[in-house]
């Protein structure tokens, strides 16, 4: 690398299929403008959401992990999100208790119609991470020692 | 070469030691770990809690990276460790001399070119053992004293406020005169103190295994020995045993990628450990070692019986580290003395 | 070549033919050098083969030393080495350092009747003997191949065995009767027993699945066969292929350096643990 | 106070009656100070068992390796295990009884109270002892007692019992098939969660300097997750040392493992298993201290486990093996489980 | 087993994605990809020529699965998928990767645009290439429906669905049909009689063949799924044969207890025995057994004494049933946003202060007083009647965001009605504005306010206060300018329609979604209107949201629709991305089975099993599985692990 690059957090984005996937393709529909930092991976429901993800995310150099489902009540499975809502509090609160900085994990409701909603979720995250700098705490490091 | 070291001195001869990266036990966290130091090297520690085998034959080692774009050939990079001069202090007989043990499974055959590598920067700065460090030592056992110079390069014996220093190679002949000054010349009263703590600390009881010649023998007669599922009834199957011994050498290698396409990533070796059950498991599910018997008896064999046979000496060095540190007792000194009481 | 003696000379496939289809299918691969030429091997040495981003698996060379060209590999879909194996594509780049372990000692056999029971793929290891013995046909009395599947559709090598007939004697067999099957039904060890070829002047090789070991070698004392004059090749698992790793032995022995060729009179005498 | 040798004659009776296929227990090791686990199988053998200060070990890992040894013959319980089990031990019990790894019937639960006192902690005792070991430790009182080559060393148990002793709540095997010595729920030898509360007080950074010190000095040798009776899979999904291979597996689902981790013991890959262990062990850990207590080079396992017990009590009324019924941490949700984290 | 063959289709969408995407890099890029064996990019993928292009090239390439970058999956996932059927493939080793919504509309940069195409077409490539070809689950279906609710929406899709030849069973949970309709008195916009048009439909009901009338039951429990749906309904007993009833009354004269009768909105009393109205159906009358003394002929037994019929039976018990049916359509109703949520409108207290609905049962011909306009507190006729629109509607900082749609039609009614009842009566009407969209609606509205004692006032009413034996009434005319003090007799409120509290039950019971106010969420605001979000389950009527009759009797139809074409299917197809369980990895903990929403995981021999009728394919027992045992086919950890890794590569 010749000169070093600015820092774009990278996001992996985590959205349910019936809600924000839904609500970020109305955000796309809409038009509304926000970072192309965030990269969307469709999964069924928030309740899918293995904390593997977030750690293996984090583990394969994401700087920030994003994870957004249907509101509590509008579940397309019910209770899939009541689920999340545990285990990812959980995760959250293991992440942040070794140190890694609360702003890197972020968890969102947002609706099927709420397209600006996600805009504004994934525009804050972006900015609320790139003060951070490049996420190293987890990364995997390939040198040897 | 025989000196005598004022132990204010320690420091200055290890900052003299400029071609060289000196490590020496520090207590942190509670345990004792060879790490860098500059100076305050104060050698009090009992023994450290890892072997120093990781100098030459670290945990994790990259054997070459390998890229590959769609459509051709791989390249593959050779990466040779690229290691500093290591100057290790305080390594304690046992330790000492589980290098020629090393030694002798990384040269044996063919030439293991990453060990080697790391092995010819490394000198190790014993330390003899006035007395045994642990409760658990067997040292005496297995062919070792407590003042044994195998495998080091220099020894020092503490002699209340000095050391007696000893060159044991031509290293630690180097070594000592990077610092020439500091040294002075023993007086026959330095030798007769030496001599005496030598013989004390030798003295000093051990822990015993009651028949080490006649292991390799009767532990071969011993394979089939129920004993063998009565005694590894606790075992858990963890890795303490053989990643804290300074012999244990088994390993793995594993491709570690870090993307597909296209494809980037290493062969790396890392530690393996004959406890695992998934260490001789076949691909099919066949495993010949497949339950904890199987696997103690491997361990307690290969360091007893099937080391002796090939190389001419037990592989244990009597550190007694898989004994105090088991989480649930298993006790190779008892093992290999209960195994081999029942055999004629 | 490196001294590294584990940096894998790259290899290129030349062929790939499928043999056994199925949930345990089998695939021969052809691989020559990319560069300069492969190390020579003798009958009944292995060499360690690697997908980069996959790993490495030790697979025993079943084409004859004498085919310089090229080296042979039977293997089967079992893991994940094998499974990005069966993968593979005419053209694509391997990695191959060996050769491992000791050999068949087939100078010593000249002017001996040889007698090869194979089952399953286990007709690998020993097929580099075979096609040595009958390329140097004259080295030798008779050659007796036994050699049996599950099914028809298990038989590996067919075309090969086929033509093998004209210097060999053959029988197959399979474990179970099937339509348009004509030759024998039945275990190997039953065909060897029924067969029950003359001790005198032999060596026996035989290689297959553990069980299929156990009864040949039964079966083949009980015809009058010596320990010595048995031979089997066994395999654990390994990864280092050089003695160092420290899992694939039996006994004092690491099966790469000292096996995996063994007489029975040597390996009787062995721990199980393989 | 417990009194062994009514627990030995208990023993004995039962396996002289063959109600029991064994008694699991602890007895005298041959490495000095810590008793170390027993498998009595006939009545005499009984005598050995002891009840001492270093009976750390959560023996319930080997209720689960029978369970995995039956399964491996094909065959199923023909008489119950007992077991000695102290308070966390029999939580643990609960916990394996819950996720259905063995039955209630299978197993005869010998509780011991660790009434007022609790184990020692052998990091904890090393500097008290002038570098001589012990090769003894007995209670007596609020006092342990050591041997060591010096003669008899007293101490104040609660300077040198393990921290999880001291900040238990429930010292008593409220699950159990006969019991001995007192309950004493509730007594208070440390704040619960102390040291964890003290550690949360940093920041974010001197929390990471301190975890990431840790973490690096992990040597995988997994011996956190072997002595831990929770951690039963046949396949650890971050790093497996055992699979669960048998003839109908398939090459496919061979192949196909996910690598979540590489075994380097590289500072992410560490991370990585022992966050994920946390994770899997959320609801599930009884905090018998056993993983940080066998961990050879002293990584603080227990705070991160400590940790997301706490979690689990604040903020969902979850605790661990607290019943057999009702599901797990992960598997259940209330309506007021906190959400104001979520945007 | 041979390596995948990919397919990559980049779609330009016209400049939609190839204006911020360069699509010629992405197919670039996943040419490079390992699996993949054929990359094309085109103006317009989804149109005849491209989508032919796209058979064409899986048919010419051996291509094994498909990957279309294009829009998003909910537009032509199953297009491409029919497509890749058509090619001879199997249609779920074909996956749309969004990087138009996702992508090209929402970022300007073309750079960053492109990077983050390639890392989701990446990532869904590399999920294809994991995809294992499925099939359709096919499961036989159970030719007979289920209407809860029988409000006019209830008895309109039962009789619709009846007529079609398919059994229904509709449930009721009050004593009677009729619902909400049955207590209006006359309907916007033609003044007719509102039992009138909805006694005869009653009536069908109870006489149809093809319908199973279920009153006083509620349902319980619902299991199962489209077209094999388990309901669990609890008839509660009436104590009363309706059989035997010959509806003489001569039990409710005897009847001591008397108790405020819910059915007249509290207006007026019944009997602990008593009959909803004269048109009840079942024509039949209940025992309440929370007022009745004891169900004890020792303590009363009044009515059993009179009932010469001997309809009456102390002994019935609630019983549950389970009914087997196919499709269910829920038409629970609507409730008035309570009063008591007005504090400063009376907050339900002032006694002349009514709803909408009471003024209904005030003026109706069978209500509480005979019709005659008489205000509660002294059953005096009011000469000055307030009505209040955008009661609790329209208000999102208090009460309900969304406007309840009718009140503005039915309070033009009510204030039509009143001048009809009490022709020298003055009318006030403060509204917000009026929304009279609707056939005759507009006309309707307009000829009441040209009534010289009817007075639109544009304005919101800031309190109510009893004054003199009246309500005042303090309020701004927001057209003048002026406060405006009026001491009504009486103060009509046309309080928000909210879900009634059977819809919130219900909701939770058939485990469907409600939306952000609680009325039942449909599957799609526009394209699936009458569908909830689960299969199978139909809504209609207001319990979806607000809507006046002729919607809601259009809805309903509408719903029975569905419901017709759906059980005249012997079998129906779901999903096959349902979980499945890898036994040798099942310790038979039950996790899953507890995280399991649609309890479609149970323990079978110490491993979980995944009943494949019930599964959705939420995935929450996978990530709840502590051994990765347990996976959604082709939504696999191993799937989304190397997803995550295509997304930071």
């Amino acid at each position: 690398m010749s000169e070093q690059q600015a820092y774009e957090p990278k996001v992996v984005a985590f959205l349910c299929k019936w809600c924000s996937s839904a609500g970020s393709d109305l955000a796309g529909v809409s038009r509304i403008q926000y970072p192309p930092n965030a990269t969307p991976i469709t999964i069924p429901c928030t309740g899918a959401m293995s904390p593997m993800y977030i750690l293996s995310a984090f583990n394969k150099g994401a700087d920030g992990v994003l994870v957004s489902g249907c509101h509590i009540g509008d579940c397309h499975y019910i209770e899939g999100n009541y689920l999340a809502r545990r285990k990812m509090h959980l995760t959250m609160e293991l992440l942040k208790f070794i140190g890694v900085e609360p702003d890197r994990f972020r968890m969102s409701w947002v609706s099927a119609a709420e397209g600006a909603k996600f805009a504004r979720v994934v525009t804050d995250f972006i900015n609320d991470l790139e003060p951070l700098g490049p996420q190293d705490k987890l990364k995997k490091v390939v040198a040897n020692d | 070469m025989e000196k005598i070291l004022d132990k204010k001195q320690v420091d200055a001869w290890v900052a003299a030691l400029t071609d060289w990266e000196v490590h020496a036990p520090v207590l942190e966290d509670g345990i004792w770990a060879y790490q860098p130091v500059s100076g305050a090297v104060r050698l009090n520690h009992p023994n450290t809690k890892q072997s120093p085998k990781g100098f030459a034959f670290p945990q994790r080692e990259i054997f070459f990276s390998f890229e590959q774009i769609k459509g051709e050939p791989p390249k593959l990079t050779q990466i040779m460790p690229q290691a500093a001069r290591h100057a290790v202090f305080g390594v304690r007989p046992c330790d000492g001399r589980g290098v020629p043990r090393m030694d002798k499974v990384f040269t044996d055959h063919v030439d293991d070119p990453y060990y080697n590598a790391r092995r010819k920067n490394v000198a190790y700065v014993g330390l003899a053992c006035n007395k045994p460090p642990s409760p658990n030592c067997f040292c005496l056992s297995v062919g070792g004293s407590p003042v044994s110079t195998d495998g080091l390069d220099v020894q020092l014996t503490d002699m209340g406020d000095r050391y007696f220093v000893k060159a044991v190679t031509e290293t630690g002949k180097t070594m000592m005169a990077a610092a020439s000054s500091l040294f002075a010349e023993p007086s026959a009263a330095d030798k007769k103190q030496l001599k005496q703590i030598h013989a004390d600390a030798v003295a000093h009881p051990q822990r015993k295994i009651n028949d080490p010649d006649g292991a390799p023998a009767k532990l071969e007669a011993s394979f089939d020995s129920p004993l063998w599922e009565e005694m590894a009834r606790a075992c858990i199957g963890c890795g303490i045993c053989t990643f804290l011994c300074p012999t244990c050498h088994c390993f793995d290698i594993n491709d570690e990628v870090q993307n597909k396409a296209p494809l980037k990533g290493q062969r790396v070796r890392t530690w393996d450990n004959c406890q695992f059950p998934d260490f001789t498991m076949h691909s099919s599910g066949h495993n010949p070692r497949e339950n904890t018997a199987a696997r103690l008896r491997q361990r307690v064999n290969h360091k007893f019986q099937y080391f002796h046979k090939n190389f001419g000496m037990h592989q244990c060095t009597g550190c007694g580290r898989c004994v105090s540190e088991c989480p649930v007792g298993i006790d190779i000194v008892t093992v290999v003395n209960k195994v081999t009481e029942n055999v004629g | 070549m490196s001294d590294n003696i584990y940096l894998p000379q790259l290899a290129r496939v030349a062929s790939i033919k499928e043999e056994v289809a199925g949930e345990r299918s089998i695939k021969t691969f052809r691989v020559e050098p990319v560069d300069g030429e492969l190390f020579e091997h003798q009958c009944g040495q292995c060499a360690m083969l690697s997908i980069f981003g996959r790993g490495e698996s030790m697979i025993s060379i079943a084409s004859s030393p004498l085919i310089r060209e090229y080296k042979q590999f039977s293997i089967m879909r079992v893991g994940r080495v094998s499974s990005a194996f069966h993968e593979l594509e005419v053209g694509d780049v391997v990695g191959i350092r060996g050769p491992y372990g000791n050999n068949f000692p087939i100078d010593d056999w000249r002017g001996k009747n040889l007698i090869f029971i194979g089952g399953g793929c286990g007709l690998a290891p020993i097929w580099p003997v075979i096609t040595t013995a009958v390329a140097q046909r004259d080295n030798f009395k008779n050659i007796t191949v036994f050699y049996g599947g599950r099914s028809p559709r298990d038989i590996m090598y067919r075309a090969e065995l086929d033509k093998l007939r004209d210097a060999a004697d053959v029988h197959l067999s399979v474990d179970k009767a099937e339509e348009g099957w004509d030759s024998y039904c039945g275990f190997v060890p039953a065909n060897v027993m029924d067969k029950a070829p003359s001790p005198s002047n032999a060596i026996a090789i035989t290689c297959g699945p553990p069980i299929m070991i156990k009864f040949v070698i039964q079966n083949l004392r009980q015809i009058g066969f010596t320990d010595e004059q048995i031979y089997t090749t066994i395999e654990n698992k390994m990864k280092c292929g050089v003695g160092k790793c420290g899992r694939c032995n039996v006994g004092k022995d690491y099966v790469c350096v000292k096996g995996p060729v063994y007489s029975w009179a040597e390996l009787k005498d062995l721990p199980e643990e393989y | 106070m417990i009194n062994i040798q009514d627990i030995r004659d208990t023993a004995k009776d039962m396996l002289a009656k063959g109600e029991v296929r064994a008694v699991i227990g602890y007895r005298r090791g041959s490495r000095g100070m810590p008793a170390e686990p027993a498998f009595i199988t006939n009545p005499e053998q009984a005598e050995e068992l002891v009840w001492d200060p270093t009976c750390f070990h959560n023996l319930s890992l080997y209720l689960v390796e029978d369970r995995k040894f039956l399964a491996h013959l094909n065959k199923t319980s023909d008489a119950p295990i007992a077991i000695i089990a102290k308070g966390c031990d029999a939580r643990s019990i609960v916990v394996l009884l819950q996720e259905h790894y063995f039955k209630r019937e299978d197993v005869y639960i010998i509780g011991v109270s660790c009434e007022g006192t609790g184990v020692v902690d052998e990091r904890k005792l090393a500097p008290h002892l002038n570098g001589f070991q012990a090769t003894k430790a007995v209670f007596d009182g609020d006092d342990f007692v050591f041997t060591t080559a010096e003669g008899e060393k007293r101490l104040p148990a609660r300077e040198v019992m393990a921290d999880r002793c001291l900040e238990c709540r429930n010292p008593f095997p409220k699950e159990n098939n006969v019991v001995f010595g007192e309950d004493r729920t509730g007594r208070e030898l440390a704040e619960p969660f102390a040291a964890l509360a003290r550690f949360e007080a940093q920041g974010t950074g001197e929390r990471w300097d301190f975890w990431s010190h840790h973490f690096d000095r992990c040597i995988r040798c997994f011996a956190c997750r072997s002595v831990c009776p929770m951690c039963y899979c046949d396949e650890c999904v971050v790093d497996s040392i055992t699979f669960p291979v048998t003839p109908a597996t398939t090459a496919e689902e061979k192949a196909n493992r996910i690598r979540w981790i590489e075994r380097s013991a590289t500072r992410s890959e560490n991370i990585t298993y022992l966050m994920t262990r946390a994770m899997h062990l959320a609801g599930r850990c009884t905090d018998c201290g056993e993983c940080e207590r066998a961990c050879p080079v002293n990584v603080p396992i227990r705070l991160l486990n400590n940790k997301m017990e706490r979690e689990a009590r604040e903020k969902f009324g979850f605790e661990p093996g607290a019943s057999v019924g009702g599901p797990s941490l992960v598997a259940s949700f209330l309506d007021s489980d906190p959400g104001d984290f979520i945007r | 087993m041979t390596k995948k063959r990919t397919g990559v289709f980049v779609c330009h969408c016209g400049t939609n994605i190839a204006a911020t995407v360069d699509v010629a890099k992405v197919a670039r890029e996943m040419a490079d990809e390992n699996t993949v064996a054929f990359t094309q990019e085109y103006v317009y993928m989804c149109s005849e020529p491209g989508q032919e292009s796209v058979v064409q090239a899986i048919k010419d390439n051996e291509l094994d699965s498909v990957v279309v970058t294009c829009c998003s999956p909910n537009l032509h996932e199953k297009t491409f998928r029919d497509n890749a059927k058509r090619a001879g493939i199997n249609n779920f080793t074909c996956e749309i990767a969004n990087i138009r919504e996702q992508c090209s509309w929402v970022h300007n940069d073309k750079a960053k645009g492109t990077e983050k195409a390639i890392k989701i077409s990446r990532s869904v490539v590399r999920r294809v290439n994991r995809n294992k070809p499925l099939e359709a689950i096919a499961v036989n279906v159970t030719r007979k429906a289920m209407v809860i609710g029988g409000g006019i929406a209830g008895i309109q899709a039962a009789l619709d669905i009846a007529n079609a030849g398919i059994e229904v069973i509709l449930v009721e949970k009050q004593a009677t049909i009729g619902g909400r309709m049955l207590q209006l008195s006359e309907t916007f916009p033609t003044l007719d009689c509102s039992q009138c048009v909805l006694s005869p439909k009653m009536v069908e009901v109870k006489r149809h063949p093809m319908v199973k009338l279920m009153t006083y039951s509620e349902v319980q429990e619902l299991n199962g799924s489209v077209g094999n749906f388990q309901v669990k309904v609890l008839k509660k007993p009436t104590f009363v044969d309706p059989d035997k009833c010959k509806i003489c009354d001569h039990c409710t004269e005897v009847c001591p207890v008397v108790v405020p009768n819910e059915y007249e909105l509290n207006l007026n009393a019944r009997r602990a025995i008593y009959i909803p109205y004269a048109q009840a159906i079942p024509a039949s009358f209940t025992l309440d057994e929370n007022a009745c003394l004891g169900l004890n002929p020792v303590v009363c037994g009044k009515c059993k004494d009179v009932c010469e019929a001997g309809a009456i039976n102390y002994d019935m018990r609630p019983e549950t049933v389970t009914e087997n049916v196919g499709a269910v359509v829920v038409a629970t109703g609507f409730d008035l946003y309570g009063q008591e949520n007005m504090p400063e409108l009376g907050g339900g207290k002032l006694e002349d202060v009514l709803d909408g609905l009471q003024f209904e049962r005030l003026i109706s011909a069978s209500g509480a007083t005979k019709g005659h306009v008489l205000r509660p507190s002294d059953h005096k006729e009011p000469k000055e009647v307030v009505f209040i629109q955008c009661v609790g509607s329209r208000d999102p900082a208090k009460h309900c965001a969304y406007c309840s749609k009718i009140c503005c039609m039915y309070t033009a009614k009510h204030a039509r009605l009143y001048k009809k009842h009490v022709p020298d009566g003055r009318a006030y009407v403060f509204y917000i504005d009026i929304r009279s969209g609707g056939k005759g609606y507009e006309e309707f509205v307009q000829r009441t306010m040209e009534d010289d004692d009817t007075l639109y006032l544009r304005g919101r009413v800031s309190k109510l206060y009893r004054h003199n034996g009246k309500v005042r009434v303090l309020g701004t005319d927001t057209l003048t300018g002026q406060n405006v003090e009026i001491d009504a007799d009486m103060v009509v409120l046309a309080q928000a329609m909210v879900p009634s509290k059977g819809t919130t039950e219900i909701a939770k019971v058939l485990k469907i979604g409600r939306d952000k106010d609680g009325f039942l969420a449909e599957a799609h605001p526009k394209l699936r209107p009458v569908e909830s979000v689960t299969a199978g389950i139909y809504l209609a009527g207001a319990a979806q949201a607000p809507k006046d009759i002729p919607e809601t009797v259009a809805q309903a139809g509408a719903a029975a629709s569905k419901v017709i074409a759906l059980l005249s299917q012997t079998t129906l197809s779901r999903s096959p991305l349902i979980a499945r369980v890898r036994p040798s990895h099942c310790t038979g903990c039950g996790m899953c089975v507890d995280a399991c929403p649609f309890i479609a995981i149970r323990l079978e021999g110490g491993k979980a099993v995944v009943n494949e009728a019930l599964c959705e394919g939420c995935g929450s027992c996978s990530a709840t599985c502590l051994r990765a045992a347990i996976d959604v086919k082709n939504v696999t950890q191993l799937q989304i692990h190397e997803m995550i890794e295509a997304c930071l590569a």
